[in-house]
């Protein structure tokens, strides 16, 4: 692990992060770094724990040990808004929208649109974005007021993706963004990701797809059963000893 | 394809049409006719139909505030006792001091104090709100009897009883204004500001509210002490317009209350709420009240026929909704 | 019209006209009334309750501003007795609450208990266990229905309620003018403190100026929202004269109804002393007369009771306290029967 | 790691424990502390604790039924009224009858038919059970005061007053066998029965529930039947008890029982519901009525010592648990 | 369309099937027949109203036109347990669990094992049960009796297809099964399909998973924006066509 130098602080580093819930360890010692323009994926079998790992990062979770520091900064984060207050966006897993709001609230909620001396909300010209964001990553919907329950699956990913991404500043964290997608769609997240990283963002990625990661990502890092198992470069592994080191049956 | 499947497929079409959200005001519809046909002489007399309105005031105002606790998918059961302290401090404040505005301010200071209690409870100590607000509402109804000992209090001051009670402004009597004040402004925070869109976020689903950044503890915690504001501006009005306060003010409003703010299509369970059905239900209400004393009937068939056409009206608002 | 057309006819099943035509308060078995100002102790019957430590529990009814005035007719008397009262419970008019609250009381071991039933029939079963152990039973207007003076309950005290819808008909008649129409709103509740005077008030209207109408009886089961009632009421009869309620706390609906509606001519008349109803009385205003019972000295007669109970000595089977009738001149008079001060916003109005 | 964190795992582990579950017992048992310190002579006494849990029964028996609505995600405002009309039912058809078991079933007739109504409106005509039993709230009560117009109606059956009221078996008061069968059969049918696993999983996700073949319609129905049936033994051993039965007989209750469940543990908005924390929670409230007369306190003063109490007690039990 | 002769009905057959959302045309006209022993996949892009036509043969939505038949039989399905009466066993996308129940009830509900004389609920034999279900599939979870929505997305994901196939008795239906499972999960996922259709089940699958498709379907029907493309036996196409008919790049 690197010492920390003149040069610019690393956007996100974690270092011996643990998490128990009740009895059960769900991450047993977790370490790492993400720099600027980087793209880290992260992977493991189910229930490996890292959508635990997301959370933790993302303030909705505290973790039991360990320590989260952004850009050379150690933080603690009581909830959710505090990290984003940071800069940090995410995509969760389970996408964590409102279900009875129009999509165009739910790209916004939480930094609403207001317009007029007083502040009145901006519904038009929220929708209006909305319909422009979600084009740009072909998604289809029916409509920006359609209501959130109504859309279909895939759909929904794509506004819990374009929410992230348009407001990333800093670092994103992505928990299998592209799950729920069409093979068009998935093939335009992905650009998007390399956008960001292209931009300087930070970015963490969860995926079950090897040949996504190996398509996007810089460097990879292997969870199993809670236990950090190694963190590698992909120009220096394969696609066989990732998926050796996540299975286990390989050490 | 059969003709069921068509006839089906009119009927899903006609579910589709979002009208089914606007039929609660049908069941109002049809029992204003019901009234306005069998009691038309006295019933659509101007001065009953305005009655009815200003009768319907701290209901219609309460049920806005109601509106924002249920939203969030919380409840308050203490707006009943706080309009009874509300009033009394109001009238012991005004007995005092005779400054309209201090009874006004000791009336809404407590509504802020109650409300703000509760919300501590139910934000810091993370208790269920029922169990809170139950708790407060015995306890607040508590003080009232003693802060009098159950004695009634005269309200005798003029620009107090003009501005709650009383007054008339263009012609308007002054109750009319408050009600038209207190929908204003809450349609204007629900529908319009970040507010009532962190509101309904929160009621729909508190976790995906927070990590999207909303503060829901203080979301929480604002709307309970609106509905105890809400409440306590009721208890100004009771005092303004009875010229007097007493412990047992608002006692038997809270279940209307809440029934205008659900007939009006607000939801139990938090994530729905809409002002303006607020007060078509607690009109509702109110006017079944008085068509009820108009045809004459005694107590007792007041309130079967109240609870046949309470059920029947709704029915006819609210049946076809979805309700999973 | 078809709807409006039988509404106009005043109903004559209601349960204040159970009673039929009322001349005088007696017991419902017929017992003849005493004074409660008859009541005295002995020297040596306070000397003996000074030294005795005995307890007293009070269960009421419902709790009002009325209660109160007896309440602490009751508190003070006991006290200079050296009765000590151990606890003090409100019913809710609910006849369960009441049998636990009884049933707990009995834990403190009282030697009597004073206050009122929620209804006769229940009270049977809600007082046993007191029977049982031998409490001492003091009652405020009725007894339990089976139950038999000296074996079961020891005193009934009550209000002569024929004497106060009596004195309140006769204000009413004083009220209004002749062939004036007037309505009476009642409460619409097997209650027989209330039901009783408004069956003496209209026995009394009947007999004293049965020129005056009765146009309306309107019942009543939530006292807060009378003015819901009074309100359509207005409407229908434009030309009231008089509006009579069974106590104070509806009466200030009505008043509230009239002002609002600008009328200044028509006139209540009610029961029990009120800061509120008696404030506007003396400015002249809608209310014409107050009936207020002498609840102070009902409670001090009812302490009393209680204290010959405790000795074993017989206590009054039916005594019955005075009423006055307040109008604007004698204000005074009605707070002196509370044992009140004349409050000062009805000072502050009478000089306007 | 430092010192902060370090202490903030520990707090996590101790969250993580289930006995989280199970603290509503600890605010029980300090109330119950806090009684036999401050009132020892005579709060102690075995008679005065069989009176707590005597006087209980009603409640206790109610809760339960409301356990399983709540558990469902609906209400039930219906009961108060229906437990003074099943104990008036069963009076009259007494004294028609002179025989028990008539008495009896008028009063759970009477109890499975505002049962079924609430069930219709709610079912099928897919209203809101807040706004279906709130109407048939009134309409029970308008029936109940016409049924003997307003009068109170005697007991003198002596099994019925024996099996619902003043009886014991082996020395054990009857109504305390009540309280055990109630919560013997409430208990099995929620923890051990499928139907238990159904009321549960209709109020925890109700569509997930009806894919998974579960008839939501009908556990819906069958739940509100249930407490109605509650509601109405609850009236019957009202009548037992005082030997008569009157309109206003537990027109007082609905808080009572619903705050009992809800201490208890059970959710107001579904999928959450214990049994045995329905006793618990009803015992507390029992306990703390009575613990108040015995301190002495005016009334007023028991109603604000009662609001402190309930939400210390809350407090200590509730809190930490996890409610998003 | 073939003719319905003396041999064996088709155990699924959809004809003429419309469904709109008020004012939204979800799917436009489907037609297909899947028969015992046969694996066929549904694909299209997202929002192209897959999963609405999966829900239409699970009962829980009603088409607003067409014809569904069991075995040859038309049915009307007025709710899901009608449809499950009759032998359709569903995943769901959205996975339609309990989240607050444990996971053994979830595996059970609806068809809770019980036992002795009164019919009292047998938790321990679900229990047991359950962690057998789940270990066939590979998918750990750290408890049977642990509550669902402690659980990582791809556990739920594994509990909802292992409740399906378990009871699985003539029609599966499985929205996107594998989109939230790991490597190891999916191929273990993929051979239970393959053992179900050796059992003779008609078996409809919806996957975004190419791959996939090729490697268990027998023949594969495309959507695009609520219309039927095409219909096609897998070794008639090609990978690159079947992504053209999706996109519609190519008609
Ligand atoms: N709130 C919780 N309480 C208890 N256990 C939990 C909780 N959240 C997660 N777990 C457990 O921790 C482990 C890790 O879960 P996590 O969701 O992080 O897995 P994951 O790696 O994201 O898996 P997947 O690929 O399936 O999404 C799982 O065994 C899960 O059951
Ligand atoms: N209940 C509903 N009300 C209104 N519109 C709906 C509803 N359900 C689905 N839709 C719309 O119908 C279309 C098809 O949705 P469906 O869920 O079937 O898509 P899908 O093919 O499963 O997509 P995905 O691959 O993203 O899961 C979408 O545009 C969606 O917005
Ligand atoms: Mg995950
Ligand atoms: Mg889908």
């Amino acid at each position: 692990m690197s010492i920390i130098t003149a040069e610019p602080a690393t956007p996100l580093r974690l270092t011996g992060i643990r998490k128990k819930f009740g009895g059960i360890v769900a991450i047993e010692q977790f370490d790492l770094d993400v720099g600027a323009g980087e793209i880290v994926a992260l992977v493991g079998d189910n229930g490996a724990g890292k959508s635990t790992l997301i959370k933790i990062i993302s303030g909705l979770y505290q973790p039991s040990e360990g320590e989260i520091s952004l850009n050379g900064e150690p933080v603690v984060f009581r909830d959710a808004s505090d990290a984003r207050e940071k800069g940090v966006e995410v995509v969760y897993q389970d996408l964590a929208l409102v279900p009875e709001q129009p999509v165009y609230m739910n790209m916004f909620l939480g930094r609403e649109l207001t317009k007029g001396p007083i502040g009145i909300l901006d519904r038009k010209g929220m929708a209006k974005q909305t319909q422009e964001l979600v084009d740009t990553l072909d998604v289809r919907i029916p409509s920006a007021r359609a209501t959130l329950s109504d859309l279909s699956g895939g759909q929904r990913q794509g506004i819990a993706i374009c929410r992230a991404t348009h407001w990333a500043s800093g670092i994103v964290l992505l928990d299998e963004p592209t799950a729920a997608l069409g093979v068009a769609e998935t093939a335009k997240v992905e650009e998007l990701i390399v956008k960001l990283k292209e931009r300087g963002m930070a970015v963490l990625i969860v995926s079950h797809n090897m040949d996504q990661v190996f398509r996007i990502a810089d460097r990879v890092s292997v969870l199993r059963r809670g236990t950090q198992v190694a963190t590698k470069k992909l120009s220096d592994t394969s696609h066989n000893e990732v998926v050796a080191m996540i299975t286990g049956l390989v050490s | 394809m059969t003709t069921a499947s068509s006839s089906a497929g009119v009927l899903a079409r006609l579910r589709g049409v979002t009208w089914t959200n606007y039929v609660v005001y049908i069941g109002f519809a049809l029992v204003f006719l019901y009234f306005a046909i069998t009691q038309t002489q006295y019933f659509l007399n101007p001065a009953n139909l305005t009655n009815i309105v200003i009768q319907a005031a701290p209901i219609t105002i309460m049920a806005i505030g109601t509106v924002f606790v249920l939203s969030t998918g919380q409840i308050d059961l203490s707006i009943g006792s706080t309009v009874a302290l509300s009033a009394l401090s109001a009238a012991v404040a005004l007995e005092a001091t005779q400054q309209w505005w201090i009874g006004a301010a000791a009336g809404l200071g407590v509504g802020a104090l109650v409300g703000f209690v509760n919300g501590v409870f139910v934000t810091w100590v993370r208790l269920p709100s029922f169990l809170v607000t139950l708790a407060t509402m015995g306890l607040v109804a508590g003080i009232a009897r003693q802060l009098t000992d159950l004695q009634a209090v005269p309200v005798s001051n003029g620009p107090f009883v003009w501005l709650f009670g009383g007054g008339s402004l263009l012609g308007i009597p002054i109750l009319l204004w408050w009600t038209i004040a207190a929908l204003a402004v809450g349609w204007h925070l629900l529908r319009q500001r970040r507010y009532g869109a962190h509101v309904l976020a929160v009621g729909n689903d508190a976790s995906a509210a927070r990590v999207s950044g909303i503060k829901v503890t203080r979301v929480r915690m604002m709307v309970l002490i609106g509905s105890s504001m809400t409440a306590a501006l009721a208890g100004l009005l009771y005092a303004g317009r009875l010229e007097s306060a007493r412990y047992t003010l608002g006692e038997t409003d809270l279940m209307t209350v809440i029934a205008a703010a659900i007939v009006g299509g607000t939801s139990l369970f938090g994530g729905k709420g809409t002002v303006l059905g607020a007060l078509i239900g607690s009109l509702l209400m109110s006017m079944i009240n008085n068509g009820l004393i108009l045809a004459g009937l005694n107590v007792s068939q007041q309130m079967i026929v109240r609870g046949v056409i309470i059920l029947l009206a709704v029915s006819f608002s609210l049946r076809g909704k979805k309700n999973n | 019209d078809a709807g409006g057309a039988p509404s106009d006819d005043v109903p004559t099943d209601t349960v204040i006209d159970q009673f039929g035509t009322v001349t005088a308060t007696e017991g419902p078995n017929g017992e003849q009334p005493t004074p409660a100002s008859d009541l005295e102790l002995t020297e040596e019957q306070i000397a003996e309750l000074e030294n005795g430590g005995y307890r007293a529990a009070i269960a009421w009814h419902e709790l009002s501003s009325w209660s109160n005035a007896i309440q602490a007719g009751i508190e003070d008397e006991l006290d200079r007795l050296g009765v000590e009262i151990v606890s003090t419970t409100d019913a809710k008019f609910d006849a369960a609450t009441q049998a636990n609250q009884v049933q707990t009381a009995l834990s403190l071991k009282p030697d009597v208990i004073l206050g009122q039933a929620v209804d006769p029939v229940t009270a049977n079963a809600v007082y046993q266990d007191a029977v049982d152990q031998n409490v001492k039973l003091v009652f405020a207007d009725q007894a339990p229905d089976d139950y038999s003076y000296g074996k079961e309950y020891q005193s009934v005290l009550t209000d002569d309620l024929f004497q106060i819808g009596q004195r309140a008909g006769n204000a009413m008649c004083d009220a209004v003018p002749d062939g004036g129409e007037i309505a009476v709103l009642y409460y619409d509740a097997d209650f027989h403190v209330t039901n009783f005077r408004d069956a003496s008030f209209l026995s009394t209207i009947a007999a004293e100026c049965p020129d005056v109408k009765i146009v309306a009886k309107e019942g009543f089961s939530d006292p807060n929202k009378a003015e819901e009632i009074a309100n359509p009421l207005l409407t229908r009869h434009p030309d009231l004269a008089g509006v009579y309620t069974s106590w104070a706390v509806p009466a200030q609906g009505v008043l509230s109804a009239l002002k609002n509606a600008g009328n200044s001519t028509t006139k209540i008349v009610t029961v029990d002393l009120d800061d509120t109803i008696a404030a506007d009385m003396a400015a002249d205003g809608n209310v014409a007369a107050i009936v207020a019972d002498e609840a102070y000295d009902y409670g001090r007669a009812m302490a009393t009771a209680a204290a010959l109970a405790i000795l074993e000595e017989p206590a009054p089977e039916f005594a019955v306290s005075d009423s006055v009738s307040i109008t604007k001149d004698n204000v005074a008079d009605g707070y002196e029967a509370w044992n009140q001060e004349v409050p000062s916003a009805v000072l502050d109005a009478s000089k306007q």
